[in-house]
């Protein structure tokens, strides 16, 4: 087996909850509560949930947007030295932030609404130093028609372009620095569904080019599949379960996994009545004050009184086959429904 | 998308295989979007002609002036307003006065005499003055022919000063302190808004204290306790900007919350987090990412609070504790008018009240129009 | 609900001392210690000074002393003993110099807010209704003319014509001044609070509540009182906040010009003659109730606002 | 005007047209939309940002806010065994209007949480609204809206009725969204984009309820969304919009088994299958969704159609084609299929001469 490019250990980013008139704090929000995860080189690994689950809080610490409270970021870097980028300063971090590279959800905000495109993918370039005057701009053009955006339009401003094509742009400026990691956090669900197909075909038409890693956040679990190799699926800053995808699809070994699966809608309506329905109660628990033992048990339907609920003895992520991963006490006993079996 | 307006996500949508029929509008930067709406604004371009006006008659106050700001003649005190008229063959004149002098008081009375001819020339000669300080001249663009004879185009006051050459000259004063005033209050609302809004947490908790402490305060109180507490002995200059300090020391609180507001909802701006993964340093994510974002919402509230400033030396000079003779502003001016008696005798006193109207409502309207333009961006 | 207007007291305690140090910074300002510029103004009118009380007066101010010791000296007496010094002009103590006008004071500036309610609040709900109308133009123009005339010029105005055209008078107290003296306050106020009502308002009537209530077929008048009317009151609440320091400062000037027995003609008088411990005085009792103001207004806020009162925000 | 053909259509809007006029110019939102929506059935209107199905929605409430306003076009409503009546007519601030709202047709909207006041009760706004159509006291009505909270999935109702909707998730807002208008027992409900704010699994149980309630009071639902698959979880019939214009319309199985513009065809393609694998190339459709402002000429959709006539497609509006029983289809493609018959299976390539 390769050496991951990224190895996660027991990472944890707890936001204080604070009160009073100094700001006292009173409590943390655990939003990404002892995650584990490797990124193998080469490979796409999805990230799904329910909002507040916190993949978006768990793909910001890894970029180091946010600093995570405690935990290691491991990063494996082309001569095999391996980093920690959880302990190290903003200054030292520069060099990394070049090879793990972002791109945002919201195609609007992500782009500065004053700077031409070529300012904003030329940036990166100038920031770091590394082209200025004609090369950069030949570098932003070069980028530019990679990502499908004529370099004519160069010197206009991203309000002139719609969803699709800003999300290019985003695409553009995170990659003109040939990142080798890239997070991308629900790239595409601000875009409509005719759009979409483009930026994912896009996304891996790059990958394979650029030979890129990507850390897919997202909360639609049909464009995960269809990008993913591995997915890991979390609740209330945990990684529940963490398979290949197909796998994972196909077996779910965590009641919330089969959960999710059964609450997509399927594009067919002569899919509407078969299959297993799995219906969770609405209420999200409160992330600053979980549950006592698994986090899950408040919605989980398989939950036993005095197994899944006992104070200290929450389940902890197991290999239950080969590269299936799941965090269920009961998942041995348990057989649950994916959605291959129910492809006519 | 909640919009009933389709405008929902596509805003302007650039085909990018060609399309440049749009061309103008799309290859526009903000500054020039931002003209584009305020034009729309038509109060804010009354306002703005209004203001360029104003500032013009500031900056050439002597050569408008009929007479120097320190020019008065005794004899003429409470000489009512002259109209000037205009005749094809002695061309511009005003009429002179007669005066009848009250037998128990003493007081002069004027009034004004249809009888009586004086000839007004435009261009003449008169008091010499410097044209910005530099330049030696002694040409006024109206006035009597005889130096000697009175025009008195707006009356004058109790020592027969020409109200209106000291209004003209009293637009530099009031026009200036505002923007003195409000560019203090800009410096120390940006340094301090912007801390609080850039590093947040416990520096912001302290100064979001000190600006509400300020904003509790009634400023106007406050003025008076710190101008009258400056030394009498202080020359019109020291005065001058003691008052602007004082003005912007209350001013600068409403700029510190506009620019923290900003660098608040900025700093979570994903455009703003993407120029800081891009390597960026923190001042260039500061002056070239976030400044440039809000600068004009920044014009906006700058335009909007030297009104806020120009009022406030209006009120402290009225009450004598602002601005004093010889220093003349319109405050100063309407000194004279403190008391109902005067103003009955003497209503044209009032007049610089007028200015200050004027020059407020346009700068307001400008700051309205400036801040809806200011996002060219939303509808 | 209590622990916020708990907190919230608790939030003034440092305003108040903040307040405390300027009025008695503004008390020190002025060159000289006070007393020797007293003492030369009686000797250059021809009096005497009685030594011993000079020493009496020196010893209670802590004159001499730092400046802290002086500052102790005279909060406490302020706090423990309602003592604000005394007025060397008036020869009375402040306090009962104070009191005699603080409640024309708080009288006149109710008034206006009352003032500024009544006028604002109908004229911003129309404005906002009928946004672009003729009567909405009307409102903005005359709202934008009351922030652009100062207070005083109105009162001038106000009162030359009922001095010459109806032949009122117009010094001390009587309805007429009183009036105008309202009138005048409210309409700088006003012209604020209907700007901030009609802006809230416009907000208000887009959001999405309000096309639900529409859509399960709740009348128009219900649209428009019930629901943004109500959630438009909150910044309209709020914004006692900041009228009220306005208002505050605007009654120094109205007063002084209508010559009304409120605090704010003392307090210019005694800030012309460096009577310093009762502009001091009067500038900190004046802070100190806008301050109360301002909390009440908070108070009032957080009991029509559930979110506030139930502490979601 | 038009008569209402089929007997069994609660509301059939015919021609509507819904412009905005801004400062900038015309925006034809709504641009001759034709669709019925049969009683006890289920209608989708799908389509993606800015193809007018919000509009359409609104439009028949009278709720287009300002400057949009419908220019033209019917609504033709039936109350139970009465003769229709055009809503089109009655001013948005009419008094019959508001007797529709709510009382015959309810509305859920997008967000939930905005669309509970938050300084009222969720009980209150619950009891105004049930007040407004039913001649009950204060104490009845708070009874039927705890009984409609129950009904809605809401447990412990009658504490829920004093809680703000702060308080409560967004999931649980939309059932408090569904009680309000389910509260005088309407005979259509339409939903717009009900879910789109939603959790999948929050999403899965509000399209469970709407889909019992409906089958429990037989009401008809007109519900409007971007996403394919609540479409196939819930429609009876399908309405597909692109650019303010119907181009599609059939029932649910046909239009997704048997799509007949190219539209909907694209849009079928371009959405990944659940269960398909990993590595699936999606189908695009090239270009982007044009601002509903600028608009091409003839076809809105001739730009990005694969199967785009050049010198037919963009310069002429396509036809609206009967396609089959209940079916239509606006595109030249079909253009003779009224001629060959009702089939409706006729392929593109036959009628490609």
């Amino acid at each position: 087996m390769t050496m991951p490019i990224l190895d996660v250990r027991d990472l944890k980013v707890h936001f204080p909850v604070k009160a009073g008139f100094i700001g006292r704090t009173v409590g943390h929000v655990r939003a990404v509560d002892g995650v584990d995860l490797t990124i193998q080189p080469g490979e796409t690994l999805g990230l799904v949930g329910e909002s507040g689950c916190g993949k978006t809080t768990l793909g910001r610490s890894i970029s180091r947007i946010i600093k995570p409270s405690t935990g290691m970021i491991g990063y494996r870097g082309t001569d095999g030295t391996v980093t920690d980028l959880a302990a190290l300063r903003e200054r030292e971090l520069r060099p990394f932030q070049r090879q793990i590279r972002v791109v945002f959800q919201d195609p609007f905000s992500s782009l500065n609404p004053r700077m031409t495109l070529r300012q904003i993918v030329g940036e990166p370039l100038r920031a770091n130093g590394i082209a200025t005057g004609s090369e950069l701009e030949d570098r932003v053009a070069d980028m530019l028609a990679r990502v499908g955006l004529s370099p004519k339009y160069m010197d206009r401003y991203p309000h002139a372009f719609s969803g699709g094509e800003r999300q290019r742009v985003n695409i553009a400026r995170a990659l003109i620095l040939g990142p080798r990691l890239v997070i991308a956090d629900e790239p595409v669900s601000a875009l409509d569904v005719s759009v979409r197909a483009q930026i994912l075909n896009l996304l891996r038409d790059l990958q394979e080019e650029f030979s890129l890693t990507f850390l897919f956040v997202s909360h639609d679990l049909s464009v995960v599949e269809s990008v993913c190799d591995r997915v890991a699926v979390m609740y209330l800053g945990k990684i529940v379960e963490l398979a290949e995808t197909a796998e994972l699809y196909a077996s779910p070994r965590h009641p919330y996994t089969e959960a999710l699966l059964s609450a997509v809608p399927r594009p067919d309506p002569r899919l509407r009545d078969v299959g297993r329905r799995v219906r969770l109660t609405d209420d999200l628990p409160d992330p600053s004050n979980p549950p006592a033992g698994c986090y899950f048990h408040t919605r989980c339907p398989y939950a036993v009184a005095g197994v899944c609920d006992v104070s200290g003895q929450g389940p902890v992520l197991d290999g239950i086959g080969p590269g299936h991963h799941a965090a269920c006490l009961r998942s041995d006993e348990l057989s649950l429904a994916g959605v291959a079996s129910e492809l006519a | 998308m909640t919009s009933v307006l389709p405008d929902a996500d596509a805003s302007v949508t650039g085909d990018p295989a060609g399309g440049d029929e749009t061309g103008g509008r799309r290859a526009a930067t903000q500054r020039r979007l931002v003209w584009w709406k305020f034009r729309q604004h038509k109060l804010a371009m009354v306002g703005l002609v209004l203001i360029a006006c104003i500032y013009l008659v500031a900056l050439f106050a002597e050569f408008l002036a009929p007479v120097s700001s320190s020019t008065f003649n005794s004899e003429y005190t409470y000489a009512p307003p002259q109209q000037l008229r205009i005749d094809s063959d002695a061309g511009l004149y005003v009429h002179g006065y007669t005066s009848t002098v009250d037998p128990e008081t003493f007081e002069p009375t004027f009034e004004v005499d249809k009888s009586q001819k004086i000839d007004v020339g435009l261009f003449v000669k008169g008091d010499e003055y410097e044209l910005f300080g530099l330049i030696p001249w002694d040409r006024h663009l109206i006035g009597p022919e005889d130096p000697d004879q009175p025009m008195y185009l707006l009356g004058a006051n109790r020592n027969g000063y020409d109200l209106l050459s000291r209004m003209i000259h009293g637009t530099r004063v009031s026009m200036t302190i505002g923007l003195v005033g409000v560019a203090m209050a800009l410096i120390l609302g940006i340094i301090l808004g912007g801390m609080s809004g850039y590093f947040a947490g416990k520096t912001d908790t302290v100064i979001q204290r000190v600006v509400e402490f300020f904003m509790s305060i009634p400023g106007i109180p406050l003025w008076m306790g710190l101008s009258a507490a400056l030394p009498h002995e202080w020359g019109p200059m020291q005065r001058y900007f003691a008052i602007t300090v004082i003005l912007a020391i209350i001013g600068w609180t409403d700029m510190a919350r506009v620019v923290r507001g900003r660098f608040l909802s900025l700093r979570n701006e994903e455009f703003v987090t993407s120029a800081r993964l891009d390597g960026s340093g923190r001042p260039r994510v500061i002056y070239r990412h976030m400044l440039p974002s809000f600068t004009s919402h920044l014009i906006a509230s700058v335009t909007l609070s030297i009104p806020a400033m120009i009022l406030a030396e209006t009120a402290l000079s009225f009450l004598g504790l602002g601005l004093q003779p010889p220093v003349v502003s319109w405050g100063v001016l309407l000194q004279d008018a403190q008391n109902v008696r005067v103003l009955a005798t003497a209503p044209w006193l009032m007049i610089p009240g007028l200015a200050v109207v004027i020059a407020v409502l346009a700068l307001n309207f400008v700051g309205d129009g400036l801040r809806d333009a200011a996002d060219p961006y939303k509808k | 609900m209590l622990r916020y207007i708990g907190r919230r007291c608790f939030y003034m305690v440092p305003t108040l001392f903040a307040i405390s140090l300027v009025a008695f910074a503004i008390i020190q300002l002025p060159p000289g210690d006070f007393l020797t510029a007293w003492v030369t103004r009686l000797e250059s009118e021809g009096e005497q000074v009685d030594p011993a009380m000079l020493d009496g007066l020196r010893q209670r101010y802590g004159l001499g002393e730092p400046f802290y010791a002086q500052y102790t000296k005279w909060i406490s007496g302020i706090l423990f003993h309602g003592d604000f010094g005394e007025s060397f002009e008036y020869g009375r103590s402040v306090s009962s110099l104070v009191l005699d006008r603080l409640p024309w004071s708080i009288g006149l500036t109710v008034f206006a807010l009352l003032f500024t309610w009544i006028v604002a609040f109908p004229i911003g709900l129309y404005s906002a209704v009928r946004q672009y109308s003729f009567g909405d133009y009307l409102a903005t123009t005359i709202g934008f003319l009351g922030l652009a005339i100062p207070n005083f010029m109105l009162a001038l105005a106000m009162m030359y014509v009922a001095y010459s055209v109806f032949g009122l008078s117009t010094s001390g107290i009587s309805p007429l001044t009183i009036g105008i003296a309202v009138v005048v306050l409210g309409t700088a106020g006003t012209a604020g609070m209907i700007r901030v009502l009609r802006a809230n308002l416009l907000d208000e009537l887009k959001k999405p509540y309000v096309v639900a209530a529409r859509a399960r077929g709740a009348s128009e008048k219900t649209l428009v009182i019930k629901y943004p009317v109500r959630m438009a009151l909150n910044p309209f609440v709020s914004t006692i906040g900041w009228v009220l320091p306005g208002l505050v400062g605007g009654e120094v000037i109205v007063a002084q010009v209508l010559n009304l027995p409120t605090t704010g003609p003392l307090l210019f008088s005694a800030l012309r003659t460096q009577d310093m411990y009762l502009a001091g005085s009067i500038i900190l009792i004046v802070s100190v109730l806008t301050v109360i103001g301002t909390l009440l207004s908070d108070i009032l806020l957080a009991w029509l606002d559930p979110r506030v009162r139930l502490g979601y925000r | 005007m038009r008569p209402v053909q089929a007997s069994d259509a609660l509301l059939e809007i015919d021609g509507l047209t819904t412009h905005f006029f801004t400062r900038e110019g015309t925006v034809r939102a709504v641009d001759g939309v034709s669709l019925t929506v049969p009683a006890g059935k289920t209608v989708c209107v799908v389509g993606e940002s800015g193809c007018g199905k919000s509009v359409t929605a609104r439009s028949v409430l009278g709720l287009v806010d300002e400057p949009g306003r419908v220019v033209a076009g019917e609504i033709w409503w039936r109350r139970d065994g009465q003769a229709p009546v055009d809503l089109a007519r009655y001013g948005p601030k009419s008094e019959e209007m508001r007797r529709v709202r709510g009382g015959e047709i309810s509305m859920v909207f997008q967000e939930p949480m905005a669309s509970l006041s938050p300084m009222y009760t969720v009980g209150a706004q619950l009891v105004e609204a049930i007040r407004l159509h039913m001649p009950l006291d204060r104490e009845q009505a708070r009874e039927r809206a705890a009984d409609l909270l129950r009904r809605v999935g809401i447990p412990r109702p009658e504490e829920r009725l004093d809680a703000y909707s702060f308080q409560l998730s967004g999931g649980m807002c939309q059932r408090v969204m569904i009680a309000i208008a389910l509260a005088a027992g309407p005979a259509l409900l339409i939903a717009d984009e009900p879910t789109t704010a939603l959790d999948v699994t929050t999403q899965a149980r509000i399209i469970d309820l709407i889909h019992e309630l409906q089958a429990e009071t037989g009401m008809s639902v007109l519900f409007i969304t971007h996403d394919l698959g609540v479409v196939a979880e819930i429609a009876d019939e399908v309405v597909v919009m692109y650019l303010g214009t119907v181009v599609e319309r059939g029932g649910v199985d046909e239009i997704f088994h048997d799509p007949k513009h190219p539209y909907t065809r694209a849009l079928l393609g371009s959405i990944p299958r659940m269960g398909a694998g990993t590595g699936q190339r999606l189908a695009t459709i090239r270009g982007n969704v044009p601002h509903p402002s600028d608009r091409p000429s003839g076809c809105p959709f001739h730009p990005r159609c694969g199967d785009a006539v050049a010198g037919l497609c963009d310069r002429s509006d396509p036809p609206d084609v009967r396609v089959g029983p209940g079916r239509t289809a606006r595109c030249v493609l079909h253009e003779n299929a009224d001629l060959i018959g009702d089939d409706g299976q006729l392929g593109a390539e036959e009628v490609q001469r």
